[in-house]
């Protein structure tokens, strides 16, 4: 072969230098679940503001974190929550009921729904989930219409600028894999925020692994064309299914910053952000920060 | 809220509940589901999830389950299968796996592939038509001024599937009300104004179990240890009462049976310190104070 | 278990008697792979008439045999061929020139919208592919349309009624699998099919497996809650993937009969008819007609 | 139509060709191939196949291809990888593998994730600013009196691809008209006409080669053994020259040695016996004669 294939790594600070103030960016994560973590402290170092954020379909600490920290303007999830921790997400709570932050009212299907319509290239796609319901009165983008004798609501096209996504592994040429051990990660809404979006999708992973063992089970790749971001420990404090268990003991602290805030007491929040984002000046920074016993704990030993 | 009754073992824990209320919800819930549907429900719906493996057990062989934490005979729809410090490995233990936006097929409830028959459904409000809410909370101006985590997967799944059973451990004139302030599943009337078949069924709480009457919350029966009227009074609307009212029938030996079979299963501990108010199985007091959400 | 889980296997007669004249048909089958043949001569056996076939994507002797015995109105497919044997399919061809079937013009994306409409419940979905082409022209049910400023087609909800598979093995209770041994019959268009099916999907298979074996490989289910027929060499003369290939000399055979139509010889055709079909009084006769060494000569072999 | 060159080994066979020039189309369409892109084809497209791998070992070895028969550092989208009497492993050897309505992922072209840029494209028909016709011939009532195979995934995928590349090795007046009778994927003007970006980029032939020039077909060159004077009478419309027509460069020789090293992996051997007139790669003569479709 004359020419070398093309490398597809890129390190987190070279993938966030790719946001702009006001962009709407996708980010992965189901709950406690793949969230792009290393990439959301990132995008706070950087003090990026505006983003419109399609998270989920449901989503937890990664786009509580960015509310929290100012950068969001608009959130299109069907849920923010921190699981058993904290049904309502506090950061999430506090700005939407200030008005900071504006709630692309939705549910999970409407979510799929609106990035599918961006994925086909259409300006809306009917769907009869939400008539009856609020959600048009909340979201006005969703307009409850009238077709062939029945309601549905015409959910417009959603299309992502970016998509930042955590996975288990990746090689270097931007295949994506699930843990092979898990099936967890396997079919979040990855994919349907890659198809949908107009620009890079941008994947940080546990490890990078050689194209043969991608070539040998090509089953497993979940997606491909990712630019590819090394990140070991990248999700935490959320988890990575077959690689580590969330950190409930660090999202507690968390949510127990957050809810501070509505008391109007926004130290605890401002030294969260300090200890975990701007002193720990990069990923292997927060590592640091986090502590190495304590990751250690959270690493899941295959079966 | 404690009945007195015998303490089963392998119910799923529900916060703030005991054992024996925790399991007569379970056993409410399983009778009602048939053999042959579908069932679904979402993260944290340990009960639900009781509920429906004791009705596979029991007289639904055929019940298919899905589930995002475990499933039985179902699937693991995508996402969801862990839980706090457990890495689940209940996918190898289904019989197909599909990506998580297989919730689209909700909308075609005819398929044999259909997402489901019967939903649990969860709400920060409900109301007397069976209408849900997890939006948040009106202010005096109108508007809303508490903050809701949001409608999650109710909204469409609740909209097409035939049979919605509201679920809440909370029995309280805050959680049932006369008009929910926002909608996330319509109950009877809404459904009608724009011509959704199906609705709400049934609604199980710690105190009581009701059905629907031209679209209007009825008493059904009451767990031992509640009173009628205590359940009147714990309702913010006006609750229809059927002719004959009786203690909900606790557990029989089979179930408790079945239900310690289970326990064998793995069973999920709850983390003691919080709540989930956003899923059916949540005990979560108050949604507008500061005990929940933190 | 008080109870027993239901068996949900059936056989090809009974599986047949579901369907009615005039109704709405999906079939698998993508070209040679997968067509679900026996059922298809049971259909024929019975002489049913004027249904509109849901085929393909890309259909192939499945659909053309149907229209051959005149059991079909219409066909919903994107292209009708025998591969190299017969770049468009012959009966197809002389009935679709007579008039005596309609064809429901149109590609393989908006065969899958059509599906996807079906599925999701909605009375239409827009698509771009197709304008500036003769698509709504020839197909009065593809009306092309302006939205945003761009022009659209809106393709409108198909629904089968009753949808027929073929398939490597599934176990009694309708769980569908592919042969683990290729990837092909995993993806086609059976699920889409199947999600927009307003009745019975019935899957015909190679052989039946236990349940056991299903839930220890759940990533291999294509499909659940069908009915599951025992038909082995179901898909013959087509093959099935990790089973057998094609019977490309019995393809042959068949479209040099269905060649002669058009010139007003339908003595062959009538003959394959009456040799494969009517005298074969079901799928044992069939086999029997086609000979245990010829079928043997397909067989894959295990890698 | 045979070209005088050495035969070089390991290419694609299509039908009623010779392999020289089988392999000077495929090193023709190679050439045009740029780093990066994605290439989509059909079916039986395996002149396309040899030429998008002998584009990846030569000076592309980031295009990633999509080919129902056998993929390469790209996928089986689907249904297709099986030909004739083998059943095709290639599945074994991709990256990635995704369900056959991942056709439908054409419509976003700018997704990482994106269907395809270029994509090939035959006829039954093709006219001059490009468009192709798969669906049927007109009779002198101006309706449909030949009926075509159908428009397969050309439709919707040629009207979302960057560049479209017909591939037609029968170069004939019936095969090359004014006006298609009808419009399976649209050429220039009809797409200006409604909205399309991309377009028909090149057109290759068992005799020459063809781009655009403000939306109409011209000759860019012609293959050794034919002359311009044949190319244009083959036309059944004017064709454009182009100021320099030179002739088709032969293969090189690193052309020529990847092609025989990429004979060592598996090949196809079409069935001799028969023709596909809907696919890039078909020799059909004649669509309205009896000798294809049986």
């Amino acid at each position: 072969m004359t020419k070398a294939r093309q490398d597809r790594t890129i390190d987190i600070a070279a993938a966030v230098e790719q946001v702009a103030d006001g962009m709407t960016v996708g980010l992965s994560g189901f709950s406690y679940q793949n969230p792009p973590m290393a990439i959301v402290r990132q995008i706070i170092r950087r003090g990026l503001r505006d983003l419109t954020l399609v998270s989920g379909p449901t989503a937890g600490i990664e786009t509580d974190l960015l509310i929290g920290a100012g950068c969001v303007r608009r959130v299109v999830a069907a849920g923010v929550a921190l699981e058993r921790i904290a049904g309502i997400a506090p950061a999430f709570r506090y700005h939407a009921e200030r008005g900071d932050v504006e709630v692309w009212e939705c549910d999970e299907c409407i979510w799929y729904v609106a990035l599918k319509a961006g994925a086909w290239g259409v300006p809306y796609l009917l769907w009869r989930g939400g008539v009856g319901t609020s959600l048009p009165e909340l979201n006005t983008e969703l307009e409850e219409v009238e077709e062939n004798g029945g309601r549905y609501l015409r959910v417009p096209a959603i299309r992502p600028d970016i998509v930042f996504l955590h996975a288990a592994e990746a090689d270097p040429f931007g295949n994506v894999r699930a843990c092979r051990q898990a099936y967890l990660g396997r079919s979040f809404a990855e994919r349907a925020l890659a198809e949908a979006c107009n620009g890079a999708v941008i994947c940080t992973v546990e490890s990078i692994v050689a194209n043969e063992r991608v070539v040998a089970e090509p089953e497993w790749t979940l997606l491909h064309g990712a630019l590819v971001a090394q990140a070991p420990w990248g999700a935490h404090p959320g988890g990575v299914s077959g690689r580590y268990v969330p950190d409930l003991e660090h999202i507690r602290a968390y949510a127990r910053a957050a809810t501070e805030l509505r008391t109007g007491n926004d130290g605890p929040y401002r030294r969260y952000l300090e200890a975990f984002i701007h002193e720990a000046t990069d990923h292997d920074g927060y590592l640091r920060a986090v502590g190495d016993h304590e990751l250690r704990s959270l690493r899941i030993e295959a079966a | 809220m404690a009945i007195a009754t015998d303490k089963p073992s392998g119910v799923a824990h529900i916060e703030g509940l005991d054992e024996a209320t925790t399991a007569l919800m379970v056993c409410v819930v399983a009778r009602e589901l048939r053999d042959g549907q579908v069932v679904a429900f979402g993260l944290h719906a340990d009960a639900m999830l009781s509920a429906a493996m004791l009705a596979q057990q029991l007289h639904a062989p055929n019940l298919r389950i899905r589930h995002g934490l475990r499933a039985e005979r179902g699937m693991v729809f995508g996402a969801a299968a862990w839980t706090d410090r457990r890495d689940d490995d209940s996918w190898r233990r289904v019989e197909y796996l599909e990506a998580h936006d297989a919730i689209l097929r909700a909308a075609n409830p005819a398929s044999p592939m259909r997402f489901c028959d019967v939903f649990f459904v969860g709400g920060m409000q409900i109301d007397r038509e069976g209408s849900t809410n997890l939006i948040g909370l009106k202010g005096a101006d109108g508007r809303l001024a508490v903050r809701g985590p949001g409608s999650i997967g109710t909204t469409s799944i609740g909209t097409f599937a035939a049979d919605v059973i509201l679920f809440s451990p909370e029995h309280s004139p805050r959680r049932f009300v006369e008009t929910v302030d926002f909608v996330s599943v319509p109950g009877w009337k809404r459904r009608a104004a724009v011509g959704l078949e199906g609705g709400p069924r049934l609604c199980v709480t710690s105190k009581a179990v009701m059905d629907f009457e031209d679209g209007r919350m009825r008493l059904r029966s009451v767990h031992a240890g509640s009173t009628i009227d205590e359940v009147v009074a714990a309702t913010g609307f006006p609750l229809l009462l059927a002719n004959d009212i009786p203690t909900t029938p606790v557990p029989s030996d089979a179930e408790r049976q079945a239900l310690a079979a289970l326990a064998g299963s793995d069973s999920t501990a709850g983390d003691p310190a919080v709540t989930d108010p956003t899923r059916g199985d949540s005990t979560a007091t108050d949604p507008t104070s500061g005990d929940f959400g933190a």
